[in-house]
């Protein structure tokens, strides 16, 4: 029965990321005059009724285009690691970077990410017994050392390189990290 | 024995989809690395975990010891497979992985930094009883040595970089005047691709073939060999198509061949699988090229004739089990051609990454393809131009080569250039089907 | 280097398509002032319903595009006909029906089309010396036997089944014809 | 010899995919003939050339023998091969194939149409040599012949009809007294399946094997046998999975099922590929069913142990060509099975036809697949649910097991359901696993 698992976060992805656009696009003309939201719930209704992936509409007072991300590349590509993520080792490291590598835009929008430039263990605090690093709401300078990443026996100290507010921690202590991976949000 | 759960594959492409396959059927757990680019590549995908070890470029990720070493160490494997290529024939990473308490897959490290060094492997090759071409057991020092030896070999000679391979610092030699010119541009091609300028000189044949071994060798000095592979078709010392048996070797010759090979192996106390290369004079005769160290790309021809699982066998091996069957066992049954469609111009050989639109696999009888593309997959200009390996079996070479155009027919692969239709016409090709044929192949077939 | 070949057909086919398209549908709307959700309602149904993947709309006071995503099923399917189809018998019935057996629809919209009910070959004439049953300009009436196609040394006589004019025959006297194939244009 | 340098291939799907790819390897020109639901079908597409022969039911086209004769003669072909289901059992189409110079790729009609007839069958089966359930040599007319036979063979008894197949017009009697009234459901099924009410009764195995010989028999009395299939597991009669060699067969059986296979294809003049379907009781005696004088959905299992290409085969007997190998070049090396993909509910078996959103096919070593469905083929409601067969071929029966379910794993269709999970289920299953089973695997599976 895995093939129908396995389809089912790609059937989950259109509609969701539809109705983000949706709502991005009824912040954006609310206010205007000729077309009101209810008709362009029902406008953005009727289009995606039809399995339309595109829409505009424009007139000297009003444009508006309404389109939906066709990703045929992905629903041909074949996915079996859905089948396997579920079974396989709880402390993989690969589920949560599937998770938090691209945090949801919405929450993380203009945060500035520190991302881990090795692959190795993530923690917070210079040894065991001491105080974190940085902790939410800590300041940080570009010098600031905000944890360790150890890769091979080595403690490797990971620098800010910005400045601003630690607004969000996307790892737990002791946790692996892959290359590239989230590790705090900074304002 | 070892206890082997978990294996780290520190590759990419078709070659780690392989070895994640046959972990699967031996019930072994897998973890992928990669690069940023590789983030959909279907290695990941099939793995049971990935981790990201780097940028694109193969130095930040795929060539990263640290990084595929903490990866092995975050994800708690057992073992690692090295693949062909990137890190698989570095004495480095095998000795690092040995401190870390980490099966490297392959033989020990100091075989791999003997047979890494052509002078050196040449040497023990010797000594243990393998015919070598005549020429320097030394790396060459002064055009006058050079010239002593060259006469007393006989020209043609050819001149080779010690550290090297795929055809850099490598020089042939018809008369001696030519001679010193060629030795200093051999030694400086060297130093620039091999940080190491020692060459080393031997008589040069004209129209070899390229014959190979396929050896097994567990811990406990059990060594077979799995018969011969036919490597002659060649651009710029890179594969195009092998085949298993060779045309050229009878059952005579394979098993002289493989008596050399399997008695190199238990002089050196090699372990794992390994192959033997081979120049074969037209008088068959035949002279010790290299050892590679490691699974080759074209392994499959020979699990289709022999019907072993070659890394299986790695595995096993690596996990201290004896070899599980014996010379005896080994039949060479019908014949098997692979093609490697790299995604290239099929004239002008000039890489064609991008998107692959579509893409199908031919199946039916006696038809196998190692590949790690799929429609819509990009094709990424950082690494390898391979993206497939089509192999075929039937019982006699020549319906193998019907077979292969029939396979070559269905494979569709758009959006890209590859080498397909360079296949098609190699494998119409009245001196390629006649089986008779040297290195010289493509050269002659370019013109 | 048949790869290539075999992706042109492929490649051409989207844009002109779009453009026959595009064409007919202004000329369909473009004395509307215009559209309210009634209107785009109805518009949009009935883009849908006639198959197109695009519209687009535009005037002095009002622009409108509607477009849906085109099969990527077509893109991945293998498609190595069209490398075979040129070495193939030039005698192939496939190639003449593949090319007749949908006749374009800017040419042919609102003939009533004879098709073979059978296959056979295709005979305009009773016998080698005599008259064709019926030629362009021929006026026929449902009874009127148009042709034959023999098969299995069978002469099966077409009727017309309809009446009209007879304005354009698809295929020439001797050829091979498949089951659907058009013969005859009737208007 | 006839010269056959075309063929028309009477059929659609799978099968009529692999005898286009055996005909590309031949050099043979081929003429796919399709539905109007068929027209974008892989078979059109790979064919040299098609021609829409009816509407979307099978009596309209596939069944339909004056559109295909048409077809074949406004093409010019040579011979027809009709795969297997639709015409390929068809004594008429083969008369008319032969009254209308057209070489049907089989045996000779009248071999059909006795073989299709049960009673005829057995009774010539009989006189052959070949070991019949008892029972009753003619149809049965009345209950009291019915009651007179069972009392002499022994309950458990089964009534089956004559023409029959599938499952329809069968019934097992297990005392006297339901005698009558299974005879006479027995025989109205019967006449509404096949027009025909004839049955007749025989012994009932109660855990028999569904073990068929594959024959190979050219026109000149050359007969050999490629070994055993075990198709056991089946559901309804419908085979699901297919093996060879069975794991209940050892090399004493094997040669005496295909001395005796044959014996009786040189009794009857049997020309062109064939399989004998044997019931195996427990204790090792074998029983005919019936023979296919066709080719079989579950050829592949056979061709990946023994190397031998069955189509081809079946296309150079067709020929007038004699056999080119004989019982001694026959060796089984290695195990090889099959799984039937369906698309099918995989737990109620309802039919689950649609387009084809995401179709990726397993590769690497020892797995071959079968299929005429790609990325965005729409499965038609008209015809047999089967979209493909995966074949895997190893070293030993457990190693094959691990490689099918590695395949299974690979293996991704999504828009449909397809029977993949239930594969995977039965993989599994410790049973199966063991090699202890009958035809009545499947009855206990789903309890």
């Amino acid at each position: 029965m895995s093939e129908q698992t396995a389809s089912a976060p790609a059937a989950e992805e259109g509609p969701k990321n539809e109705g983000n656009r949706r709502r991005k696009h009824q912040r954006r003309h609310s206010h205007e005059a000729s077309l009101n939201m209810d008709e362009l719930r029902e406008l953005a209704e009727l289009v995606n009724e039809h399995g339309f992936t595109d829409f505009e509409f424009e007139n000297k007072n009003i444009r508006v285009r309404l389109s939906k991300a066709t990703t045929p590349a992905y629903v041909a590509a074949p996915q079996p690691m859905a089948v396997q993520a579920a079974p396989a080792a709880p402390a993989a490291p690969a589920a949560p970077s599937a998770e938090t590598a691209t945090p949801a835009a919405s929450e993380d929008e203009g945060l500035h990410i520190i991302t881990s430039p090795i692959v190795g263990t993530f923690y917070r605090a210079p040894g065991p017994d001491k105080d974190p690093y940085v902790s939410e709401g800590s300041k940080v300078s570009p010098e600031t050392v905000v944890c360790i990443v150890e890769a091979m026996k080595l403690m490797n100290e990971i620098q800010a390189e910005t400045s601003g507010e630690v607004v969000k921690i996307f790892v737990e202590n002791g946790q692996p990290v892959e290359y590239g991976q989230p590790l705090f949000g900074i304002k | 024995m070892r206890d082997i759960r978990k294996i780290l594959i520190a590759n990419r492409g078709e070659i780690a989809c392989r070895i994640i396959w046959t972990c699967k059927e031996m019930g072994i757990k897998t973890v992928a690395v990669h690069s940023e680019a590789d983030r959909e590549a279907l290695h990941v995908k099939f793995a049971d975990e990935a981790v990201c070890v780097g940028g694109n470029p193969s130095a930040e990720s795929y060539l990263n010891i640290p990084a595929i070493i903490s990866a092995a160490e975050i994800t708690n494997v057992d073992a690692i497979h090295p693949g062909y290529g990137f890190l698989a024939e570095s004495a480095t990473f095998a000795t690092i992985c040995e401190d870390c308490n980490i099966k490297f897959i392959g033989p020990r490290a100091d075989v791999i930094a003997m047979m890494g060094d052509k002078v050196e492997a040449r040497r023990t090759m010797q000594a243990a009883g393998v015919p070598i071409l005549p020429g320097s057991p030394d790396p060459i020092e002064s055009t006058e040595e050079a010239a002593q030896l060259a006469r007393e070999i006989g020209f043609p000679v050819i001149i080779k970089a010690a550290a090297g391979g795929g055809g850099r610092g490598m020089r042939i030699v018809r008369q001696e005047s030519e001679l010193h010119g060629s030795l200093e541009t051999a030694q400086s091609e060297a130093l620039a691709a091999f940080k190491n300028g020692a060459v080393y000189i031997e008589r040069y044949l004209e129209r070899p073939r390229h014959i190979e071994i396929q050896v097994l060798a567990d811990e406990y000095e059990n060594v077979i060999h799995l018969g011969e592979r036919e490597c002659s078709i060649q651009r710029r010392h890179q594969k195009l198509i092998e085949e298993a048996p060779s045309p050229a070797i009878d059952a005579e010759t394979r098993r002289r061949m493989g008596e050399v090979a399997v008695k190199a192996c238990k002089e050196i106390g090699y372990s794992s699988a390994g192959t033997f290369e081979f120049l074969l004079d037209e008088d068959g005769s035949f002279y010790f090229m290299e050892m590679n160290t490691r699974i080759q790309v074209e392994h499959p021809v020979t699990e289709m004739v022999t019907l072993a699982d070659i890394v299986r066998n790695q595995i096993r091996i690596a996990a201290g089990e004896e070899l599980y069957y014996s010379q005896d066992d080994v039949q060479i049954v019908g014949h098997s051609i692979e093609c490697r469609i790299n995604a290239e111009d099929p004239v002008k050989f000039t890489p064609s990454p991008g998107k692959i639109t579509a893409f199908n696999i031919p199946g039916g009888p006696g038809v196998r393809v190692d590949t790690a593309a799929y429609p819509g997959y990009t094709v990424p200009p950082y690494y390898d131009s391979m993206i497939a390996k089509l192999i075929v079996h039937a019982r006699t070479r020549e319906l193998a080569i019907a077979r292969m155009q029939r396979a070559l027919d269905m494979m569709v692969v758009e959006g890209i250039k590859t080498t397909i239709p360079l296949h098609r016409k190699i494998m119409a090709d009245e001196r390629f089907r006649s089986g008779n044929f040297s290195t010289k192949f493509m050269e002659e077939f370019d013109a």
